[in-house]
């Protein structure tokens, strides 16, 4: 296996250059914002989503359970079960938790904290970040590879043994 | 320069950008201007810890607050800050669902704004208590004594609120910073800042999943930040309108409070990013565009807290409760009926200049008036919360409310803190949110 | 540090004084060990308390500091180990006794309570006489033998009266000087000294004395009668500038009697009573018709008065209230009594006696008796007597009891210089003490034994109710040495003087009433002249200056006890201060503000002091308080307020000069001291308006609320408060005081509006500032069903009780405050410093069965929990309710006039009764806290009908 | 060599992450843990007494009754401890010059109280009171533990106030009949009533005992 890291200095360059590329092995792109075109969906929404329900449910329930089983006490000569007086903190934890789930389920569907990767080793990935638009390429056929980046005229190619 | 520029000058790109903002966090050695700013910030905010310290050792008697005004500047200045805060979040997260361009460039200052904003807000509840060690009584946490909070208690609510609000703001606000944070790790100079911001980035390298889950993210979170800050305020609102002390018992308060949000935000950020575009060399980016933009807003919300004023006359006479219009006369003919009309003019009067392109082109003028701004929304809480306890509903407990030295030293402590706060953000991480501006920058120099 | 007020630094100085460690050690080892190590006031405190417990105040001893047990060595024989007792005896002032009982708790004497079964009292006690307890616990009391400076042992003591009893001789320049004396035994005591000293004299002075009022009864019948209303058989009363209600002898009594016949609810009879007065005091206001005239238009006036009802003359030039007035005094013959306060002078007196007998009032509404006080003298010619002698050295011995004429008798001071031999003895510092060759320290009324007759000439035994928390000596004991070298035992020579069975002196102890002790009807008929008795006019002059005394400190006397100090004036609502009282009509001449400084000219004596405007005194007059500008007195009166006792010296014509500068003054009220609606609040209205429709003053039913949840326990604890009987003395506020442990914050911090009183007494002055309708609220936290301060509590602190209590948990308070903010009716106080442990007494004085609340945390009215807790126990260890009058909050039994009931309304009685009231409403009704509290309207009966 | 990190950098990373998260539960855990811990309510601790007293000797040993020393235990909110007076009775008879009772004779000789140590003190701001509890028929042990197993006196109960609502919100199973409130070594038998009979017989339920206002003044 031979890591190959190439890049482009322009977007359409890069884009044009995937589907060639994606036929000579593991294919990933490190670009200094989204690629455009890329239309996969994400499950972050739907787990934030769950986590709002859960938290928020949870938030009510504890209040609830507080002022009719944990300790009921006559506020006011108001109601034990005086449901409205519940739904802003009910609200607030529902958001937290969507916050949090949100932030952390980022970090674990990317395997984040990720620091380093192989693909660091290639001086031109600092340009990733920047301006520069990267494509790295795991193949049995660096030969072939090469030649194909020459052709689609990629800025700089690094090749990083593995 | 009368003609409006454009969200970005003619021939801004990507590299040039990238190279200037990045600079900025990245260089060697702080401005002199920084250090001239930086010192009495930290002054002031080492003066903030002294007259904390004093106060947990002698008590909230050294304020001056007393029997019927039992709430003074710790409320006042919290909802001041809190008030500010929010306007951050507004730019940052409303504006972002309406995809305006003109919010790519000033959104990090503005959430940072919301960061340090939040923070001294933060402090004040506590400080308000009267046995502040026990604030963790607020907290629903398993005790031996079987007991749980008071959930009915609009202060409850604003606890949550406020610790709600304080984690999703840094979340958000990290977030947001992940792919800058590894485009200075990726230009970092030295080892050291190679590995700061490294660890900070956490290993971000704008892979195709990165920025997929990153964008679905980001998005929702802002949907979720806008009905916050929302909530925040009409809970704040609530703090007042829940109770049924004179001149607090209405419905009105919470709407009311998130347009005070919107005005003292606006005006926050515009008194930031107009010396920070000159002192960074910024006008690229942040053009006269965004402040012409921000000067509406600020017109805008202006016109909203105006309504509000004039239907907190209105009801009170309408509704003819003779204590509420006892009190309501005190505000205007009253012992502190200078502050109430320097809130209507500084929050009501002043902003109308903002009708003239003109002036909302005068940077000169936008700052002052922006700076009234921020001084009225402090005398409108002022209004809100002494002048409305010191005219009970039994003129047996009518009283007085004098501020102590030790009440000032800790506002000014706070906004010492405050600036303390933004310039070590100005220092430390772009101000500029590059990844978003390459979005509407072009690729390559021309 | 925290801008504490001078009045706590005391103890510490007290720790710091050698003297006193010596004592201490002496007396309570811990202390000493304590005071020798330098440690915070609070620790010495706590074991100045332990210390007081081993002295011997504490049987057992629950909670004792510093998480030990302390029990007795010997089982404390007759005090119960725990739970509360009383012990009856009296507080005396002026000579006159109150019956008070002594609630121990823990053996240890904690509260002041009224004795139902004094004559004086019924159950009812002073502010006066509540605070007493304080003063029994005054760290400052004098103690230890003083003689030119120096301290001195007993044994010198004993030598130098010794040598005195020879010196004297027939005791030519022998004299004892003392206030009013009411003691049989002390009087027993004199006559015996006269008989072994034939010449030596024995001479009274009490700056606010009764004078006029003795020479008057001798103008009208050639004795010293006293006169005995019988105020709730008086349908008309007519005061003359009295002090009936506010501190004749007997007040509390009056009180009783008049409120009796003053709600039309509860009476069908309601009394008619026309206050004639030149500023306002208790008496008038309590009065349906106030006429506001001054001292000079009185001369006038009450002969006319006399005349007109005397000899059926019609006086020309009067007020357009005159003639009607006589005319239903005329009416009313049998059943109308008229009150000339002791301000005037003897001619208006005996006018009075004559109007009196002639309205055939004698018998009916009030009765002659002989005089009460032991030996009455005319203390101003007295004490011109003594002066003289003095000044011509003719004094070689002087005695000082109980009297402290060189702060109240201008130029006393130096006629003591000329004097050889002169001994004070007092209980607290004073400045006579000062000045005499001998100081020795006497012990409080509450460490021996003594006795003293009531209005009515009733005795009372008083009994030393602890041991002695710093040795003194009683005047009986001292008399005893002047008149033979055996010390004798007080409680002898009391128990001689009664000559009382073992039994009859059982019962007396405990009852606090020596039977049949009661003075005799006097028969002396009134002299013809008394009718034709003219009355002097006073000096000119454009301003007319009165002396009264303060309402709590007295002459001067209470100047060191807090309680009193912070207690607001009932008319001024003024703490720590005694400025001049302006009729506003003088304020607008000078154009004075209140605080603004005024300087006051008697002749050549003068004072500068600040002023404060008193809507409804005379045009022509100011008053000044006198009791204040103490000097030589303890840390709490040392520099409180101004004196003007120079001026009462000063002849000549007064003249007041505004000032320059003004003066912060704690008052407790900052809203515009006249009122236009004051009705809101105070609900008023007249005996016709009540007669068609009662209920026209009562609050609608219950405001429809959304919540309809009500506390549903086995007992309903509500209260009633009639206006009707307020007279707004105070006297509530220093029980509450004293029952739950609420400190005093000193003047600082009254004037940052942070007193802690969780009773107060609103005052509310109506209309016309020259002749205003002044009113009284007294108002607690009202309990509400529905209250509002328990929503807003985030952490629970303050929730309800299933008996209907607002229940205050100071434990879980973390001092949001919001509460506070959220009471309509602000009666929630807040620890903004540790005010209770800055506190200067002992912390054995404090009520053990109240929590004493922390700097940081909210307090206010519990009902007296700890009384209903009490209750509860006992009720359930019996197995039945509570009864429905069986607990009785602090406020409530210290009531003179019965404006406060208190109860469980489940189980009906009193409070269901009055709740009944066709008067009640609800303060705030609009609110919808269903309060647990309510009022009762206050109703005038005024002229045009004619209330019987 | 570009990169910023060594691949070890990765593991540092998760060792970072996860101990981060156990910081954080072991917090709460600890937040939870803390307050119950026999260790911080000083359950079983034995106090240093003038007079090494033995509630065991006394009580088991000897048979004497709580209320020989006690005295106001049925009669006031404080049990009552026995003047020195109390302890000669006997010990003026026996054990008259034992050492260890030196300090009970000075006592009386020289007319100094004993200073005992408290073993169960309750804050100033709860309101404790015997009477009430003995009349309902709480037994001792319920909240003095074992006593007449105790040589030397220790707390035997949290005395939290978890402790006390959970008996205030179900008195039953504390309860027993009259005649064995002090009998400490009473254990409940076939023919004891039941706990639902007894709160019947003493008349328990009555009013809520889970009311602030029933402890705290």
């Amino acid at each position: 296996m031979t890591l190959i890291v190439a890049s482009f200095e322009s977007e359409t360059g890069l884009i044009e250059a995937l589907p060639r590329l994606r036929g000579l092995g593991a294919v990933e792109t490190y670009t200094p914002k989204a690629l455009q075109g890329d239309d996969r969906t994400s499950i972050l929404p739907l787990v934030v989503l769950i986590a709002a329900l859960l938290g928020a449910g949870a938030g009510f329930g504890m209040q609830v359970y507080a002022n009719t089983v944990g300790y009921p006490v006559d506020i006011g000569g108001r109601p034990e079960f005086s449901w409205p007086a519940f739904v802003p903190i009910a609200f607030e934890i529902g958001i937290l938790s969507a916050m949090l789930a949100g932030f952390f389920g980022y970090l674990i569907v990317n395997r984040l904290p990720h620091l380093y990767d192989p693909v660091d080793e290639a001086m031109l990935m600092r340009g990733a970040t920047c301006d520069r638009w990267c494509v790295s390429i795991r193949t049995d056929s660096p030969d072939r590879t090469h030649d194909l980046l020459r052709d689609l005229a990629a800025e700089h190619v690094e090749e990083l043994s593995e | 320069m009368n003609a409006i520029e454009p969200v970005t000058l003619p021939g801004s790109n990507n590299p040039d950008m990238t190279d200037h903002v990045s600079a900025i966090a990245l260089r060697s050695k702080a401005f002199l201007w920084w250090w001239i700013a930086v010192a009495p910030a930290a002054l002031l905010t080492s003066i903030l810890i002294g007259s904390i310290l004093y106060l947990f050792y002698a008590g909230v008697g050294i304020w001056g607050i007393d029997w019927p005004v039992a709430w003074g500047f710790a409320i006042i200045s919290y909802v001041w800050w809190i008030a500010i805060a929010s306007g951050g979040t507004f730019i940052s997260a409303l504006f972002f669902l309406t995809r305006s361009e003109w919010r790519n460039s000033i959104n990090r200052i503005a959430e940072s704004m919301t960061l340090f904003g939040a923070a001294c807000a933060g402090i004040y509840p506590i400080l308000h208590l009267g046995r502040p060690w026990f604030f963790y009584w607020l907290f629903p946490y398993p005790n031996s004594m079987g007991l749980w909070p008071q959930f009915r208690s609009p202060l409850l609510w604003d606890f949550f609120a406020i610790l709600t609000y304080v984690t999703a703001s840094v979340l958000f606000w990290y977030l947001g910073l992940l792919p800058d944070l590894a485009t200075l790790r990726d230009r970092a100079p030295t080892r050291t800042k190679q590995v700061v911001y490294g660890a900070m980035a956490l290993g971000f390298r704008g892979t195709s999943g990165q920025w997929r889950h990153y964008h679905a993210l980001y998005g929702v979170l802002a949907a979720i930040m806008a009905p916050l800050v929302c909530s925040v305020h009409s809970i704040v609102g609530l703090d007042f309108a829940g109770a049924a002390t004179v001149g607090w018992h209405s419905t009105m308060f919470p709407p009311f409070f998130i347009f005070g949000a919107f005005l003292s935000g606006f005006a926050t950020v515009l008194l930031l990013i107009m010396p920070l575009r000159r002192l960074l060399r910024l006008q690229r980016y942040i053009t006269t565009r965004h402040v012409e933009v921000l000067g509406r807003l600020l017109l805008t919300s202006s016109l909203f807290v105006g309504y509000a004023y004039i239907m907190d006359a209105f009801t009170t006479y309408y509704g003819g409760e003779k204590a509420e219009i006892t009190m309501f006369q005190e505000k205007l003919f009253g012992y502190y009926a200078g502050i109430y009309w320097a809130t209507i003019l500084f929050n009501v009067l002043l902003p109308q200049l903002l009708w003239f392109r003109t002036i909302r082109l005068n940077q000169l003028v936008v700052g002052l008036i922006s700076v009234g701004v921020i001084v009225g929304m402090w005398c409108e809480r002022y209004t809100i919360v002494v002048v409305s306890l010191h005219r009970p509903r039994l003129p047996s407990s009518y009283g007085i409310f004098h501020a102590t030295i030790w009440d000032w030293l800790t506002l000014t402590g706070t906004a010492g803190f405050f600036v303390f706060g933004i310039l070590m953000i100005v220092r430390l991480v772009p101000v500029i949110s590059m990844f978003e501006m390459r979005e509407i920058l072009a690729p390559r120099r021309p | 540090m925290p801008p504490v007020n001078r009045q706590w630094r005391g103890l510490d100085r007290l720790a710091r004084d050698p003297a006193f460690v010596a004592r201490a050690s002496a007396e309570f080892p811990q202390l000493a060990a304590a005071l020798a190590e330098p440690r915070d006031r609070r620790s010495v405190l706590k074991l100045m308390a332990a210390g007081l417990a081993l002295a011997g105040l504490s049987g057992c001893d629950d909670g004792a500091p510093g998480g030990v047990l302390i029990p007795p060595v010997l089982p404390a024989d007759n005090t119960v180990a725990a739970g509360s007792r009383m012990f009856a005896t009296a507080s005396v002032l002026g000579g006159y006794a109150d019956g008070i009982l002594v609630r121990h708790v823990n053996g240890r004497p904690i509260k002041v309570e009224g004795n139902p079964l004094h004559p004086a009292s019924l159950g009812g006690t002073s502010a006066i006489g509540q605070a007493e307890i304080l003063g029994f616990y005054d760290p400052d009391r004098s103690r230890g033998l003083i003689r030119d400076g120096e301290p001195q042992s007993w044994s010198s003591l004993l030598t130098t009266l010794a040598a005195q009893r020879d010196a004297l001789g027939q005791g030519a320049g022998f004299r004892i000087l003392t206030g009013a004396v009411t003691s049989p035994t002390f009087s027993r005591q004199i006559a015996a000294l006269k008989q072994r000293y034939p010449e030596m004299r024995w001479h009274r002075w009490d700056p606010v004395c009764r004078d006029a009022m003795r020479a008057g009864a001798v103008l009208a019948y050639g004795q010293p009668v006293e006169v005995l209303p019988q105020l709730d058989a008086v349908d008309l009363l007519v005061t003359i500038d009295s002090d009936l209600l506010d501190s004749a002898p007997g007040h509390l009594r009056f009180a009783r009697d008049f409120a009796a016949r003053r709600n039309p609810a509860r009476t069908d009879r309601m009394s008619r009573s026309y206050a004639i007065e030149p500023t306002p005091s208790l008496t008038g206001v309590a009065a349906d018709h106030r006429f506001v005239v001054s001292p000079r238009d009185l001369v006038r006036i009450v002969p006319a008065l006399a005349a007109s009802i005397l000899r059926g003359e019609t006086p020309a030039g009067m007020p357009s209230w005159f003639a009607p007035l006589a005319a239903e005094m005329q009416a009313a013959h049998g059943r109308a009594f008229i009150h000339a306060g002791p301000q005037q002078p003897a001619e208006i007196h005996a006018l009075v006696h004559a109007m009196n007998e002639a309205l055939g009032g004698r018998g009916a509404t009030y009765t002659l008796i002989g005089p009460v006080e032991a030996d009455p003298v005319d203390q101003a010619a007295s004490m011109r007597d003594l002066m003289a002698d003095m000044q011509a050295g003719h004094v070689t011995s002087l005695l000082i009891m109980d009297s402290n004429p060189v702060f109240t008798l201008p130029g006393f001071g130096e006629a003591l210089k000329r004097v050889p031999f002169s001994m004070t003895l007092a209980a607290e510092t004073t400045e006579t003490g000062g000045q005499t060759h001998w100081t020795l320290p006497a012990r409080h009324p509450f460490e021996d034994w003594s006795d003293a007759r009531a209005y009515d000439g009733t005795v009372t035994i008083l009994q030393p109710q602890a041991k002695p928390l710093y040795d003194g000596l009683s005047p009986h004991a001292l008399l005893a040495l002047f008149q033979a070298a055996d010390q004798v035992d007080s409680r002898d020579v009391v128990r001689q003087t009664h000559g009382l069975t073992d039994g009859q002196w059982h019962d007396a102890l405990a009852t606090g009433v020596v039977p049949n002790t009661r003075a005799a009807v006097s028969d002396a008929r009134l002299k013809s002249g008394a009718a034709q008795a003219l009355p002097p006019r006073p000096a000119g002059g454009e301003v007319t200056l009165l002396f009264r005394p303060d309402p709590h400190l007295w002459d001067g006397r209470f100047a060191n006890n807090a309680w009193l100090q912070e207690l607001p004036r009932p008319l001024t609502k003024l703490t720590w201060d005694n400025p001049l009282l302006v009729s506003p009509a003088i304020a607008k001449r000078l154009g004075l503000a209140n605080g603004d400084r005024v300087s006051v000219a008697v002749g050549d004596a003068s004072v500068v002091l600040p002023a404060w405007v008193m809507p409804g005194q005379a045009a022509d007059c100011a008053v000044a308080l006198l009791g204040f500008g103490r000097t030589d007195v303890g840390m709490v009166g040392q520099g409180a307020g101004y004196d003007v006792y120079p001026l009462t010296g000063g002849g000549g014509p007064v003249t007041l000069r505004k000032g320059t500068g003004r003066e912060v003054l704690a008052c407790t009220e900052h809203h515009d001291p006249i009122f236009t609606d004051a009705g809101d609040y105070v609900r008023q209205g007249t005996l016709a308006a009540f007669k068609a429709n009662p209920g026209f003053l009562g609050g609608p039913a219950e405001q429809p609320s959304l919540y309809n949840r009500k506390p549903t326990g086995p007992a309903a604890w509500g209260m009633s408060i009639d206006l009707n009987a307020c007279i707004g003395c105070n006297a509530c506020v220093v029980a509450c005081t004293a029952e739950n442990n609420i400190p005093t914050v000193g003047k600082q911090q009254v004037i940052h509006e942070r007193e802690m009183h969780w009773l107060r007494i609103d005052r509310y002055h109506e209309g016309d500032p020259a002749d205003p309708n002044i009113l009284f609220q007294p108002v607690m936290c009202q309990h509400c069903e529905q209250a509002p301060c328990e929503i807003v509590c985030p952490v629970g602190a303050t929730v309800h009780d299933q008996e209907g209590l607002n229940v205050m948990v100071y434990n879980r308070c973390v001092g949001t405050r919001f509460c506070s903010n959220n009471c309509p009716y602000k009666v929630r106080r807040f620890n903004y410093f540790d005010f209770a442990g800055e506190e200067r007494r002992p912390a054995v004085a404090r009520n053990p069965d109240v929590t004493v609340r922390a700097r940081g945390v909210m307090e206010k009215c519990t009902f007296c929990l700890q009384r209903i807790a009490e209750a509860r126990i006992d009720a359930d260890m019996a197995n039945r309710p509570i009864g429905a009058d069986e607990v009785k909050t602090a406020c409530q039994s210290a009531c003179p006039a019965q404006a406060i009931t208190f109860g469980n309304m489940a189980q009906g009685g009193d409070i269901a009764e009055r709740k009944k009231s066709p008067l009640t409403y609800t303060l705030l009704d609009d609110q919808g806290t269903r309060p647990r509290v309510t009022y009762e309207a206050r109703i005038f009966n005024v002229g045009s009908d004619t209330g019987t | 060599m570009a990169a910023i990190f060594r691949p070890t950098a990765n593991i540092a990373a998760q060792v970072v992450v996860v101990g981060l998260g156990m910081l954080i539960v072991g917090g709460a855990v600890w937040w939870w843990a803390w307050p119950r811990m026999d260790y911080v309510r000083h359950m079983g601790w034995t106090v240093e007494q003038p007079v090494p007293f033995s509630h065991q000797h006394h009580v088991a040993g000897l048979g004497i009754d709580c209320r020989f020393c006690h005295v106001t235990v049925e009669t006031a909110a404080n049990a009552g401890l026995p003047p020195t007076y109390t302890c000669m009775t006997c010990h003026s008879q026996i054990w008259t010059n034992a050492a260890l009772l030196a300090p009970v004779r000075e006592s009386l000789a020289n007319n100094t109280p004993i200073v005992w140590h408290r073993v169960t003190d309750l804050p100033d701001y709860v309101y404790f009171n015997h009477k009430i509890h003995i009349a309902k028929g709480v037994g001792c042990q319920s909240c003095h533990g074992t006593i007449q197993d105790m040589a030397l006196t220790r707390k035997a109960r949290t005395l939290t106030m978890g402790f006390c609502l959970d008996c205030h919100r179900d008195p039953a199973p504390n309860l027993r009949p009259a005649d064995a409130i002090f009998n400490t070594d009473w254990h409940r038998t076939a023919e004891t009533p039941s706990p639902a009979a007894l709160m019947q017989h003493y008349h328990v339920g009555g009013r809520n005992l889970t009311d602030c206002s029933i402890c705290h003044r």
